[in-house]
């Protein structure tokens, strides 16, 4: 995979298409790195009334540059309040107020069940993972949730090797049967396209390729025998404005402006090595 | 009532071999001074207890001061592992470390339930993962009036909790704002607490979106500026995202690692 | 999203006649406006929940709007007693009343789950007390870590919850302070939401100590200045206590009453 | 009785009485009326530290002028913080960290338990109070509890119609078997005299009688047979600064300071009638 398709990034093109996947008035529960990104995104294009809820506690932040960490000074002083860690949990997330949570993960199964934890065993790992932060309270009350990582075979896993964060779990009624409110993994954005969760089966099947990628090479990325919609679309490339308006967000403390060779929100979340992943490398 | 005295007065007397203690601070105002004063002091055995562990539970667990450590995100925020914390789970150096996992909804909650006077908090979460059958502080309660079944995570109580504020007047109340995170809760729930803060002043004039800790649910007031680097303390200091990333080459090495806590216990000195 | 609207539009489009409806202010920013305004427009049938009846609850009950009333201490404050609601409870004048009755205690934690999207709380409470053989929303819980035996009571989730603050800004997103009571649980735990202001501003600049609700949590903002009276809005008007012990003549009396409330029906018209 | 006794009024008295029974550096949990004069009558005279907690959620306060109900604006304002009434109650009350709550009733009876409900049945009542407030957790969780209230035959009573708040139980052990912490009425404080739990039995019996007070009167007022002492005390009467300090000190939006014969605290707070007791006749 080349790391540009035309004129953009492949990780720009992730960032644009998770932006475009939020409305406008929705409230978003945002994690650091390309959910932040991306929402921020979203903010500055189509969504200008989209509330962005930290973990933090920051309620409705529009910070001017985006934010490096998830409790960043930044988010406080432009939100329109901020509550303490347990009241965002227990009176903002868990009632399934949210309607949008961004995860990511170390792995991701064919069911969008997600590992933060652990590669290996849980007591003897081979890979020890940051753990589970928000994400299996973001996976099970957000109205929807919407998975951002990058599309690698070690990562992309038939089953995951611990359940840190519940998708469809075995099958269609397991969210139902564990009392979860939201709607579980509705879209999973990569990038190399668009997964979704097939109506009958819950099953994670592809539904659309960004532009200049086969499914060959998405198929060589996944761990499971990967379906394809018969109405398999092809991603609307970045538009000028989304790349001007990407290109143009700044990180806070940083007198760069992004571009795509070295800069972009994804090289910096996601490209951090294995366990580390979008909307998990900050607390 | 807090006395006000240095922070190594405060950690010699109120922190102590064995103890459950809790440094929270949730990304920001991070009581790293507090940290490397238990460093320096040779605190061994800790139970450590913190939502996101970040470098100064790294430092604590590299140095040899902790036997077990309670949390729900280890990481270094935006650049990586916590290589002191993995390192002592992979191999045991320099000690053993065992683990009890949360979630951080759970963690809130088991605070809550602390501060609370209560043995246990109700919670929706952790159903269909994997962490309760690794937790044993993880398990469940029927609703009595539903018949819905929902998790119950045990409460904490630390034997000290230490945390970073803005300022305290000379009385030893305390005021902290900006993101103020389990702070409150965790000072609540705690049988001994100490709070080191920015500055001293003679009156705690009012502050937006403020969290005031009244003296008299606390030990020790110690006056620590910058006692929160390379976190930040919110119209004080920024955060120090260079020092976040530099760690991580200083953690991946057990040499270069030794020699930072050279450096930290000469700094005492 | 709040929508922005005239008192008299909220209430008709959003309380309806068997609501569980909860006004809600612990002496501070007590919605009268809106209780006048639903007795003006004659619902019927309510279970009126809130922490301390107060006035505003024993006009609603003598106008006969309700069919319960849901509580924690019902008097008139330095005063006496609630004449109307004690008329209605002995003699059904004019409509018969049930009670269902808790501690405050109870009560704070009832909203706390429903605004915490839990079927119930648990408390150290009511043991021993006579409170629970009459209140079936009064239970126990047995804590799985410690099996120590806890009160449990029921999550309260109102169809509309009412509140007065100090103002919105025209998004509707609202701001309140001084003593805030638990007006944001109960909001948080409605499925409706009405927030009265004494004023619309261009922006909310932050106040210390404020609660903030966002407008996407509620329903409909109306402004009404001099809603709160004769309680009071902190930092606008102070309470009424003249008012207050003045209600105690005109409650003990049906009459007086009756001419009172042909006033508040008249006031709106 | 004589409504005066000597200079001073047998509701000064109980007042001071009260005021004196607070030592330096306590957290108590103070109702309106009589508890928050005695309090604030405390803080301006042996207890300048004293910590009032209002359940309002007011935490140190220092109000210049006496509240007039439990929730008013001086009370916020000269808070060192105020927080929302669950956690007063959740965070401050419940884990046992107030010394001392003030208490009073309709009814109190031989063993401390206290009615603010109803008298006689509950659900065909003879007298509907006002309930139970913050009173059945203040009982159960504060380390110590002083129940001031008028002495009053109708009022001390055999054994309360409804328990609202828990005293001693039915006998020593009851506090201990129903898992309450705090150590329960340790004092009465009436316009007579003064009570304590005996160590054995925990049943109330007098220790102290104001000046100018008999034994006789106050069983005159007592509904059970009343144990007095061995060394019952005669109540020091009130010094010039206790009475100078308490007629100095203003109600809110009042322009009058007070004068015994119609301003006292307590004809204001406690003589308000059946069913609004001391530290109950506000939210």
């Amino acid at each position: 995979m080349t790391s540009q398709t035309g004129t953009w990034s492949t990780d720009e093109m992730m960032t644009i298409a998770a932006a475009r996947s939020l409305h406008d008035g929705q409230a978003c529960f945002v994690g650091i790195g390309l959910p932040s990104t991306a929402a921020n995104l979203a903010r500055r294009l189509h969504a200008p009334e989209l509330v962005l809820i930290y973990e933090s506690g920051t309620i409705d932040t529009r910070p001017d540059e985006l934010p490096l960490s998830i409790g960043d000074g930044n988010l406080a002083d432009s939100a329109l309040t901020v509550v303490s860690v347990p009241e965002i949990f227990n009176y903002w997330l868990q009632p399934g107020r949210i309607d949008v949570g961004f995860l990511s993960g170390a792995q991701l199964d064919r069911m969008g069940n997600i590992n933060t934890t652990v590669i290996g065993e849980y007591d003897e790992p081979d890979v020890r993972l940051p753990g589970s932060g928000g994400a299996p309270e973001i996976a099970a009350s957000c109205r929807e949730v919407i998975v951002v990582m990058r599309h690698k075979l070690r990562a992309f896993v038939e089953s995951v090797d611990f359940v840190t964060s519940v998708g469809y779990g075995d099958g269609p009624r397991d969210r139902g049967l564990l009392g979860l409110r939201g709607a579980g993994p509705v879209q999973v954005i990569t990038d190399l396209g668009m997964l979704e969760p097939d109506p009958e089966t819950f099953e994670l099947v592809l539904t659309s390729l960004h532009q200049g990628v086969s499914i060959e090479e998405v198929r060589a990325e996944t761990g499971w025998e990967l379906v394809v919609t018969a109405d398999l679309k092809i991603t609307t490339p970045p538009s000028v404005e989304e790349l001007t308006t990407l290109r143009g967000m700044r990180t806070v403390g940083s007198s760069d402006r992004r571009d795509p060779p070295s800069g972009t929100a994804a090289t910096r979340s996601v490209g951090i090595g294995v366990g580390v992943g979008v909307g998990e490398d900050a607390p | 009532m807090a006395k006000i005295v240095s922070l190594p007065q405060a950690v010699s007397e109120l922190v102590r071999d064995n103890d459950t203690v809790a440094l929270e601070g949730f990304t920001h105002l991070i009581p790293f001074a507090a940290g490397h004063e238990i460093i320096r002091q040779g605190r061994r055995g800790l139970t450590l207890v913190r939502m996101t562990p970040d470098l100064v539970y790294d430092q604590l667990i590299g140095a040899g001061c902790a036997s077990k450590l309670v949390f729900s995100w280890g990481g270094n925020p935006g650049v990586g592992s916590l290589h002191r914390m993995r390192d002592a789970l992979a191999t045991g150096w320099p000690v053993p470390l065992e683990i009890e996992e949360h979630s951080h909804a759970g963690m809130a909650n088991r605070y809550v339930a602390g501060a609370s006077g209560l043995p246990f908090a109700v919670l929706r979460g952790y159903a269909g993962t994997d962490l309760p059958e690794h937790t044993a502080s993880i398990s469940s309660v029927t609703c009595p009036f539903t018949g819905e079944e929902l998790a119950a995570v045990s409460a904490v109580n630390p034997d000290v909790t230490i945390v970073h504020a803005q300022r305290a007047d000379r009385s030893g109340n305390v005021q902290l704002w900006g993101i103020t995170g389990v702070q409150k809760e965790a000072v609540l729930a705690a049988r001994r607490a100490i709070v080191t803060v920015e500055e001293l002043v003679d009156e705690l004039t009012p502050v937006p979106g403020a969290v005031v800790l009244p003296t008299w649910v606390l030990d020790a007031v110690a006056v620590a500026p910058g006692g929160a680097a390379p976190s930040y303390a919110h119209g004080y200091y920024h955060r120090d995202n260079t020092a976040y990333r530099e760690w991580d080459a200083i953690s991946r090495d057990r040499e270069a690692f030794t020699r930072w806590l050279k450096s930290v216990k000469e700094a005492g000195a």
